[in-house]
């Protein structure tokens, strides 16, 4: 079963096509690096498939509902790292995980270990996150989407504003989370880091996809783009 | 009427404008020269007859509103929502209309502008408010389904709270200068009854007539931003060609 | 649904605590209101006793645009609102659990008015059981109304003017109905101050039922 | 007849808003319906005697939905 399907979908952003006709199938337990430049809809594919848009026209199924009618059911199985970490600056670390973990129905006993294993160290538990720098900021936001074990993993440019440190946890986890048969889907300008992880690489540019490159672990030639799906909408 | 003009008109609404050109004439004759000046009020009366019709009209184009922005909420219908948007603008006009006849026709029969105590009064002003906001809203611009949704939320707003608020306005001043309504009572005289009917239908059928042509415009703005959106798709596509052409050059 | 309400409650409540804005901006801002239409009034006793019901009531909707102001801004600031749609949160909790955190916090700065109207406007109270019952009904309609409209203005560029322009004539009847049963309760006005209430509690639960049902598509919008 | 003047202001001012309104929604059908194609124009009319075929054109798409 795919676990994203889209065919031809256009999203707008106002009255700007940030996605201009999609097609990407993605199966189970795949890693799909989306690489492209700024601007390109990159960010908005990612939200897209958390079920946070809503589809001007084309299909588009992700884990089995369609994004025309029932947004909330993907909303909930999916797991979003945005640019924005979406936490409350006068909640403390805990305090903003426990909301999630409350709000999805998680036990309460995941928001440690979901801590533990992004290396927040226990004495930033109990800061307020408006305290916190970018990079713990932005690996307490990665605890909340670990936290949820979704299905459908959505990462945009997770490496951004990490060290050295905080990157290798961030493939570590990707790499977990694929281990347990989740799809990831990442965002990322970093071609370098996320491509021993990636099964594939996926160009977008102009709000469609350019290029779609099984990854082989024989890595594959950067310039050597030879398409084999879905490729060239245009 | 330069040859060649599209026009939003088309043979039903000239027949409406004919009829309400027509209508108005026969209004004005009826008003100024065929209904009777009142015992008490003296000419003033003559005042009803655009004053009860646009307020008749205010609360039509109010429902109008609230049910189109209802189905815009349930189904999300542009339809609905472009309904929704032209018995708003319109009532707007007729709402201020409203206001204004009204307190021209306060300031002879009740010697005032402009009562606090009238519940009609205090009640239709809060409404011309809420549409105005409600219209604000519209402009303020913005993805396109969200102003039709918050439109539509405001407008729904209005609509659940006019009763409310004039029983409360009701209950504050407990006393209104309005006559209990004129129409039901059978105070007034058969002719000025006739005229005031006169009038309500002329102004329903401008209000139609507005109406029909005031949905086109929406419509018609909603097809240009349909071919907008085209040639923005292709701009769109065509940067991912020229994106890939300068990425293959590198 | 009774846990999200509670979930959401509690996190407004406690952002509050933290960061105490109602706290240190807003009292003060409604005692120096209710002190500055005293300079304005005082020249005449009896004027300041006849408009002391609608002046407090006046003051409680400025306080409530701000409440409802800071208690929007929580969710728009660094994509608050999205974690809030991925959590999966019925959009009516939210809408219930948000409308009573700002309840709360309108509350609290309402009885340190009244302490206020007691002091600098002499007024003294006829029957408590009405004006606690009058500010607890009108308190909920309030926070209500605003925070739909709230999440309303919250995706408009211009926020901060459009919220109180759409507010505050909806609220129009609490202002009237909550002064008519605050004269009862304060022994101005011999006038029926429970009909009132009632009147209040019809135009809370109206717009109570419309909010839980309208909060979620507003949500939606982007 | 008394009170004329009020009778005047407020027929007038009715009266005129409604003209105005009502040039105002011609004209903007008009500037409007001339930028849109042909082929998507429903209800419209023109004078050149095309207006038939035009407002008969296409009479199922392009319906707002």
């Amino acid at each position: 079963m795919s676990i994203v399907a889209l065919r031809g979908a256009v999203v707008l952003l106002g009255r700007f096509p940030a996605l201009s006709g999609v097609d990407l199938e993605v199966d189970a337990a795949e890693v799909v690096l989306l690489q492209g430049p700024n601007g390109a809809g990159k960010s908005t594919l990612l939200r897209f498939c958390a079920g946070l848009l809503r589809p001007h026209s084309g299909s588009a199924v992700v884990l089995g509902h369609d994004l025309r009618e029932s947004r909330p059911a993907v909303r909930r199985s999916v797991g979003l790292l945005g640019h924005d970490t979406a936490l409350y600056d006068d909640l403390t670390i805990t305090e903003n995980l426990q909301f999630l973990a409350r709000a999805s129905r998680i036990e309460l006993e995941a928001v440690g270990s979901a801590l533990d294993r992004l290396g927040v160290s226990a004495r930033l538990h109990d800061v307020v996150a408006g305290r916190l720098s970018a990079g713990q900021r932005r690996r307490v936001a990665l605890a909340g989407v670990a936290l949820r074990r979704p299905e459908l993993w959505l990462l945009d440019e997770p490496h951004a504003g990490l060290d050295q440190w905080g990157r290798d946890l961030v493939d570590g986890l990707v790499a977990e989370a694929a281990a347990d048969g989740a799809t990831v889907l990442v965002a990322s300008h970093e071609l370098d880091r996320t491509l021993d992880l990636a099964t594939r690489r996926v160009t977008v540019a102009g709000g469609a996809i350019t290029a779609d490159v099984v990854a082989a672990a024989s890595a594959v030639d950067p310039s050597g783009v030879q398409s084999n799906r879905g490729a060239d909408v245009c | 009427m330069s040859a060649g003009a599209v026009k939003t008109g088309s043979r039903t609404t000239r027949l409406l404008g004919f009829a309400v050109l027509v209508g108005v004439l026969a209004l004005i004759l009826l008003g100024f020269f065929g209904a009777p000046e009142d015992d008490e009020q003296r000419d003033a009366v003559r005042m009803i007859f655009v004053h009860v019709p646009s307020a008749f009209l205010t609360y039509t184009a109010l429902v109008i509103t609230a049910v189109g922005s209802a189905m815009w909420l349930w189904k999300r219908s542009r339809w609905w929502d472009i309904v929704a948007h032209s018995a708003a603008e319109i009532g707007v006009i007729f709402c201020g209309l409203t206001l204004f006849t009204g307190s021209i026709w306060g300031r002879p029969t009740w010697n005032t502008y402009w009562d606090w105590g009238d519940v009609r009064l205090v009640t239709t002003l809060i409404l011309f408010l809420m549409l105005v906001g409600c219209l604000a809203l519209r402009s303020a611009g913005g993805d396109e389904d969200a102003v039709a949704t918050r439109a539509a939320v405001v407008g729904l707003l209005a609509a659940v709270n006019v009763p409310i608020i004039n029983r409360s306005v009701e209950w504050w001043s407990n006393r209104t200068l309005h006559q209990k309504s004129s129409l039901t009572d059978g105070n007034l005289e058969d002719l000025t009854l006739f005229t005031l009917v006169v009038g309500i239908v002329v102004w329903a059928l401008f209000f139609v007539w507005a109406m029909i042509h005031r949905f086109r415009i929406g419509w018609l703005e909603r097809q240009l931003r349909a071919i907008d959106l085209e040639t923005a798709l292709v701009q769109r596509r065509a940067e991912a060609s020229t994106e890939s052409a300068g990425e293959t050059s590198q | 649904m009774f846990a999200d309400i509670w979930l959401v409650i509690n996190k407004d409540i406690r952002i509050e605590w933290r960061s105490r804005v109602t706290l240190s901006q807003v009292v003060p801002f409604a005692l120096t209101v209710l002190v500055l239409f005293g300079f304005a009034l005082d020249a005449n006793r009896e004027v300041l006793a006849a408009a002391t019901s609608g002046l407090f009531w006046l003051t409680v909707l400025f306080v409530a645009v701000v409440a409802v102001q800071r208690s929007t801004a929580i969710e728009t600031a660094d994509g608050a609102r999205r974690a809030l749609l991925l959590a999966g949160i019925e959009p009516s909790s939210v809408f219930v659990g948000k409308a009573l955190a700002v309840a709360a916090q309108i509350l609290g700065v309402e009885v340190l008015m009244v302490g206020g109207v007691l002091v600098f406007y002499d007024a003294t109270v006829e029957s408590l059981p009405l004006l606690l019952a009058t500010c607890a009904v009108a308190t909920l309609a309030i926070a209500a109304s605003g925070t739909l409209l709230g999440a309303l203005a919250a995706g408009v560029r211009a926020r901060e003017t459009v919220l109180p322009i759409l507010l505050l004539p909806v609220l129009a009847p609490v202002l009237i109905a909550a002064s008519r049963a605050f004269d009862d309760a304060l022994g101005v006005v011999a006038v029926d101050g429970w009909a009132w209430l009632g009147l209040l509690a019809g135009f809370g639960a109206v717009n109570a039922l419309l909010g839980a049902l309208a909060y979620g598509p507003l949500l939606e919008e982007t | 007849m008394t009170h004329l003047g009020y009778l005047l202001v407020g027929w007038g001012v009715s009266l005129g808003c409604g003209v105005l309104y009502a040039a105002r929604l011609v004209l903007r059908g008009r500037s409007l319906a001339a930028r849109v194609p042909a082929g998507q124009r429903r209800w419209m009319t023109s004078d050149d005697g095309a207006g038939s075929a035009a407002e008969s054109a296409a009479p199922d798409r392009g319906a707002p939905s």
